[in-house]
């Protein structure tokens, strides 16, 4: 602010206060609502942080268009965690003392939900998490809720469907490939698909993990191939996840199922850059447009949505993290109006205790915060030309397989014969 | 060929063909750090900016990423003189070029990749060619084009630069001024002139090595990082200051990277590729073809 | 103590190929002055490089003050009383000219020392070798801003802190007008009052000529004379190598 | 100043700054502190080798992150009291920087520089594929939910820790700058090879000097689990460490103690305010052209613009 307007902010500033002073009993249920997060808007994870915010924003204002909540206008006080995690206690710690908002929610991925999680724990405040996985499993903390549909033992329920798929292959698979990047979330699928691979009694013959800047994966796919695996399960993030798809192209990886954990097919922006390449691999959605009628309102979501991904150039789909993002302010909106407060124990009860009607369907918490029902699917890609986004707005590009009450088909086998 | 000399052919090819990129990369550094001693840190951001420059010709255009970055590289030859004149006048002219010079590349480094997050946000973006996804078999080699084209690129660019280094007058002015200042001044040339023109070369093979990288894998502003380790790396390794040594640096680091990932664990391979680095530093220091 | 205080046997040094000094024996006596000449590229750095530990020679022996310091490091040699000037002035340029004087005073001189100077000796030691070499008006000065002359009288002065038995004046002359080498020669020659031998290297004849009582000459890394200053400059091999046809 | 009067007033200081957690509740600047502190340590440890010796390390991060890492192991094994994690943290630090430096010290400079470079990235792929200490999927170490001395929070024995850390790094610091041995480390910074021949050990020296100055970047490290409870590799080697403890002292000065101090202070703070303010890119590019303007224009950074001054006013 420039020297200029000093005089007439400070005037603004008296006024607000005598008005204020005035008020001061009516005024207080008509002060704004503040809602206080880290988001990731530059960094590695910058472009899943600005989709989530946008979705958040929408929400912000459907909500205020409606009249806010409690009467109360909704305000985010929302800074930028770098996605890196060191800055995550002082964002928060600056929300809850300095700004004093009245809620808080998490940024994006599991790097950094946990590190504010001995601040929520302390000040025993409902956290409600988006995208993180498995943190609460060391933490244990009861106000913990947590958006992503992995189910109750999100290791084990993330990787189910695409050893469900394979289960139902005929002849049965023998041997299976596990590999992923070195990273937080690649290593947490892998730990769960092991489970899976002992309770099918398949037989482990490749069990490794590749650093995610590494430039050619094609060694990599050469040394499964040379195992002959009948399944290879890749858990990955979007730059490996590319070139790993890549490579397997490139080396004609023979297996007769491939892919499972892949970050990045999700949004638009790999689905596009891949284009055929992902024809014949499995891969776990949040949404495909052949189950649309099963996300009755996701519909009202996208339109809005994708309007406004498109102007502010983020992923312009959304079918994957910002309907979610949406979501967890729904089901935040829902259980303020419930328990009438901000009473952080009554919240945390009522989330518990209730189920929540959101944009991704029905939501309800087991006690350790995740999903009561794991809700991922398992699909397949197939059918993909060229490289054009809108495509994918078409139904029957993607598959799925799982879990029973969405599946659209079954698994179309060996992947090599359908990656053309 | 049965799988395991399979699995072993390919491993060299895939070796050998990463290292021609990583040549490629590195090729740069050996001019300024190895014969110029300008620690030039921000080598991997001006690759980015080239990697970029490819991208926008390549999205908008549809030009072939590769042939864009060798048209244009007069522009980094002059975006790298610019810059050396920068860095004479600030440091080398006050006799500060070791610590404030390296602060300063450092600078730059930021700057370059806070502006690419302006321009072109974080996401990852990739180039479209009409070989990326093409694979040329041989028996049971497989050669990908994506790294192919790249390759055979990156050796006329190399082997070119080493043949006008050791062929031309100015390649000997290049070689000599690391050495000796003094005596080019004897001889008429003005060394700060060579150097100036050297460094602007360096910057040039960046714009191409750029293009090569958006070929081979997608590209976010902030992966310049991750390159500055590997392409000191490969120029310490080799033996500074020699071309030759950086290409077979190149190559070293690139079968060890492939081998790595076939036989042991991918997961392994920068630990090999850099303690093979710390190796050398601690009992050849001058590298494998050090002068 | 009898015997010779420095004694270079059969020192040899190669670069690549290139025979740099072969098989040159090199003695001087306790507090004698001894004057090495040669043309450019005779080795005389290269023999004072490996006498000081910049370098390690590949054969022969170098004995110091009855010990074998062939193989140890430079600043070893230097504890032992060995001491020397650079040829370019490498003056510590952050430092003031006081306190260049006080790091060889500190590693070199008290290492070797009984009883070690304090702090405060060691600024008084220091500033009394600056009034020896004439620097005392400029201690406090940075010694990255001095003249060419004082750069040099500021090298000699940081020899002469570090307490030695010999030292190696490498080139401490060249450039310097007439009245300024006699300042330096004054200096080197009042170094004999001391019982400090020294090595001068030089290309001012007058002075090597006015200064040694002995003169050794290198040419192409041999040593082809040794001896009375006036009978080596009168040998006609000495004569067409060092001045020419 | 002499060096004991020197620590008496550095650990009064301290005290005084470890008091006010008694005055304000408001954590979030302890918080910020803790972080600004941290980087205080980091970039005086770094002038050690960097300003006093002139010696480049690239790998600061790595040495925090074996500070923080050997925490984690402490804490996996039999959840160690923190100051024993401070201790062996420190000391295991100082032992990496021990070897590192007797490999490679004898090299020219830039050499020590990549073997510094050379050492993160071989430290991050061991600690990617130590499952002990979580790998890549990254440890909880939760904080003990019995806060000791009476604090209020956990986070203010963490700051409390962090101001003594601090205060020892300065006092080591100014004690190193004002000895012999600093000296002797100026001399080599000058000129290595006159340095030696005036009887500097200079070997021995560098190795010192390494050792205690990694030591110190992994102390800075010791505490980093507990502030965050959730460490993994990227994060722990995160490259702003390495940045800014080289950004730090030049912005300050690296000639004395002081110009880390003030270096991190201010550029630690700027960050701090930057990023509950504009929030963007804007951060990064702040170090950047902060970098690139003092080493152009300010070579010897903020205490050099004080001395300059301080002389013209005497001449």
């Amino acid at each position: 602010m420039s020297i200029k307007y000093l005089p007439c902010f400070i005037g603004r500033m008296l006024g607000a206060l005598l008005v204020s002073l005035v008020l001061s009993g009516a005024a207080l249920a008509q002060q704004p609502l503040r809602i206080g997060f880290g988001m990731s808007q530059t960094g590695a994870l910058a472009g899943n942080g600005k989709a989530a915010l946008i979705s958040m924003e929408i929400w912000r204002d459907d909500v205020n268009a409606r009249g806010g909540i409690l009467g109360r206008k909704v305000e985010f006080v929302q800074y930028d965690d770098q996605t890196n995690p060191s800055t995550v206690p002082g964002l928060y710690t600056k929300l809850l003392d300095v700004d004093k908002v009245d809620l808080v929610v998490s940024g994006y991925g599991t790097a950094v939900i946990a590190p504010a999680m001995p601040l929520m724990m302390q000040r025993k405040l409902v956290f409600m998490s988006l995208f993180g996985l498995n943190v609460n499993s060391k933490f244990k903390y009861d106000r913990y809720f947590q958006i992503m549909p992995a189910g109750p033992d999100p290791a084990v329920d993330w990787t189910r469907g695409f050893f469900e798929a394979a289960a139902t292959l005929n002849p049965k698979p023998q041997s299976v490939a596990l590999v992923g990047a070195d990273a937080e979330y690649p290593h947490l699928a892998l730990e769960g698909a092991r489970e899976h691979v002992k309770r099918l009694g398949l037989k482990l013959v490749y069990d490794k993990t590749y650093p995610p800047n590494t430039v050619d994966y094609s060694p990599i796919v050469r040394a499964i191939q040379a195992t002959n695996p009948d399944l290879v399960y890749l858990a990955s993030y979007p730059p490996d996840s590319a070139g790993m798809v890549r490579a397997a192209s490139e080396v004609g990886l023979k297996t007769r199922m491939f892919g499972g954990g892949l970050v990045g097919p999700q949004f638009a922006a790999l689905k596009t850059q891949l284009g055929p390449l992902l024809n014949g691999i499995i891969n776990y959605e949040a949404y495909a447009p052949d189950v649309g009628a099963k996300f009755p309102f996701l519909d009202q979501f996208l339109a809005k949505y994708q309007a406004r991904a498109a102007k502010e150039g983020v992923d312009p789909l959304g079918f994957y993290l910002p309907p979610y993002a949406y979501a967890m302010m729904q089901v935040l909106e829902q259980a303020i109006k419930g328990t009438g407060g901000l009473d952080q124990g009554k919240l945390a009860e009522y989330m518990h205790k209730n189920s929540f009607d959101t944009f991704v369907g029905k939501v309800s918490f087991a006690s350790n915060g995740e999903w009561a029902q794991p809700r991922m699917m398992t699909v397949q890609y197939g059918g993909i030309a060229g490289n054009d986004v809108a495509q994918w707005k078409k139904s029957g590009l993607i598959t799925v397989l799982y879990p029973n009450e969405y599946k659209t088909g079954t698994v179309r086998a060996p992947y090599h014969e359908n990656r053309k | 060929m049965d799988s395991t000399t399979a699995l072993f052919a390919n491993a060299i090819v895939a070796g050998l063909l990463l290292g021609g990129f990583y040549a490629a990369m590195s090729v740069g550094v050996s001019i300024s750090f190895g014969m110029l001693d300008v620690v030039n840190i921000a080598h991997p951001a001006f690759i980015l900016l080239g990697s970029y420059i490819a991208y926008t010709m390549n999205d908008r255009l549809g030009l072939d990423p590769i042939a864009v970055s060798v048209v244009l590289s007069p522009l980094f030859f002059v975006l790298g003189a610019g810059l050396y004149r920068v860095y004479y006048l600030c440091f080398e002219q006050r006799g500060q070029e070791s610590l404030r010079g390296l602060a300063f590349f450092f600078g730059i480094l930021f700057i370059t990749e806070v502006m690419l997050v302006l321009v072109f946000g974080v996401d990852y973006r990739m180039s479209k060619t009409a070989y990326a996804d093409t694979t040329w078999r041989l028996d049971a080699l497989d050669f990908p084009m994506r790294l192919v084209v790249p390759f055979l690129v990156s050796m006329l660019m190399v082997v070119g630069l080493q043949l006008f280094l050791s062929h031309t007058f100015f390649g000997r002015a290049v070689l000599a001024v690391a050495q000796d200042p003094l005596a080019l001044r004897l001889m008429g040339v003005n060394p700060i002139r060579v150097k100036e023109r050297a460094f602007a070369l360096s910057i040039a093979t960046a714009g191409v090595a750029g293009a090569f990288l958006i070929v081979i894998q997608p590209v976010q502003p902030a992966i310049g990082r991750e390159y500055i380790g590997l392409v000191f790396a490969v120029c310490v390794l080799g033996g500074m200051g020699s071309i030759w040594g950086t290409l077979l640096g190149a190559f070293v680091l690139g079968l060890a990277e492939s081998f790595t990932s076939t036989f042991f664990g991918p997961s392994w391979a920068p630990a090999v590729s850099f303690g093979l680095l710390l190796a050398t530093l601690a009992f050849r220091p001058a590298g494998l073809l050090g002068r | 103590m009898a015997g010779p205080l420095l004694e270079v046997r059969g020192v040899t040094k190669n670069f690549g190929g290139f025979n740099a000094l072969e098989d040159i024996d090199f003695e001087v006596q306790p507090g004698e002055r001894v004057g090495l000449i040669g043309p450019n590229g005779s080795g005389k750095s290269t023999l004072v490089n490996c006498i000081c530990g910049s370098l390690r020679n590949d054969a022969g022996s170098i004995r110091f003050d009855g010990q074998e310091i062939g193989t140890q490091p430079a600043h070893r040699r230097i504890r032992l009383g060995l001491a020397r000037s650079f040829q370019i002035p490498r003056p510590f340029a952050s430092m003031s000219v006081l306190d260049n004087l006080r790091v060889p005073l500190l590693y070199a001189a008290n290492a070797r020392a009984q009883k070690k100077l304090s702090h405060g000796e060691v600024a008084a030691e220091a500033l009394r070798i600056l009034e020896q070499v004439g620097l005392a008006g400029k201690a406090r000065d940075t010694s990255g801003g001095l003249t060419q002359v004082d750069m040099r009288k500021l090298e000699l002065a940081r020899a002469m802190a570090s307490k030695p038995k010999l030292l190696i004046s490498d080139e401490a002359m060249a450039g310097l007008s007439a009245s300024e080498v006699d300042e330096i020669l004054a200096l080197l020659c009042g170094l004999k009052g001391l019982g400090v031998a020294v090595v001068m290297i030089e290309h001012v004849m007058r002075a090597v000529m006015k200064f040694s009582e002995r003169l050794a000459v290198l040419v192409a890394g041999r040593k082809i004379a040794d001896g009375d200053p006036q009978a080596v400059a009168g040998i006609p091999e000495v004569v067409k190598a060092y001045l020419g046809e | 100043m002499t060096n004991r009067v020197f620590a008496a007033v550095a650990f009064a200081v301290a005290i005084a700054f470890a008091a006010v957690t008694q005055l304000i509740s408001n954590e979030y600047y302890f918080t910020a502190a803790y972080t600004v502190l941290q980087f205080v340590i980091l970039a005086t440890a770094w002038n050690i080798l960097g300003g006093y010796t002139g010696y480049v390390n690239f790998g600061s991060a790595a040495f925090f992150a074996i500070g923080a890492y050997s925490s984690v192991v402490l804490y996996n094994a039999f959840k160690a009291p923190l100051p024993v994690m401070i201790v062996a943290g420190t000391l295991i630090a100082g032992l990496a920087g021990l070897g590192l430096g007797y490999l490679t010290l004898r090299l020219r400079g830039v050499f020590f520089a990549i073997a510094s470079l050379a050492l993160a990235v071989v430290l991050y792929t061991f600690v990617v594929n130590w499952d002990y200490v979580g790998g890549a999927r990254g440890a909880y170490v939760l904080q003990p939910s019995e806060v000791p001395f009476g604090l209020p929070r956990y986070v203010h024995l963490l700051y409390i820790a962090m101001v003594l850390m601090s205060a020892l790094a300065l006092i080591v610091a100014r004690t190193i700058e004002t000895s012999t041995l600093g000296r002797g480390l100026a001399a080599i910074r000058d000129d290595e090879l006159a340095a030696e021949c005036s009887g500097v050990p200079t070997l021995r020296l560098k190795i010192v000097s390494a050792s205690v100055s990694c030591a110190l970047m992994g102390m800075a490290g010791t505490t980093f689990p507990y502030f965050l409870s959730y460490v993994e590799p990227s994060s722990a080697f995160n490259l702003s460490y390495a940045v800014n403890s080289i950004a730090m002292p030049l912005i300050g000065g690296m000639m004395s103690w002081v110009g880390p101090l003030i270096g991190a202070v201010l550029l630690g703070s700027v960050q701090q305010l930057v990023q509950v303010t504009i929030s963007s890119a804007w951060n990064l590019l702040i170090v950047g052209v902060l970098l690139v303007a003092f080493v152009t224009l300010a070579p010897n950074g903020i205490m050099g613009w004080i001395d300059l001054w301080r002389r013209r006013g005497r001449g």
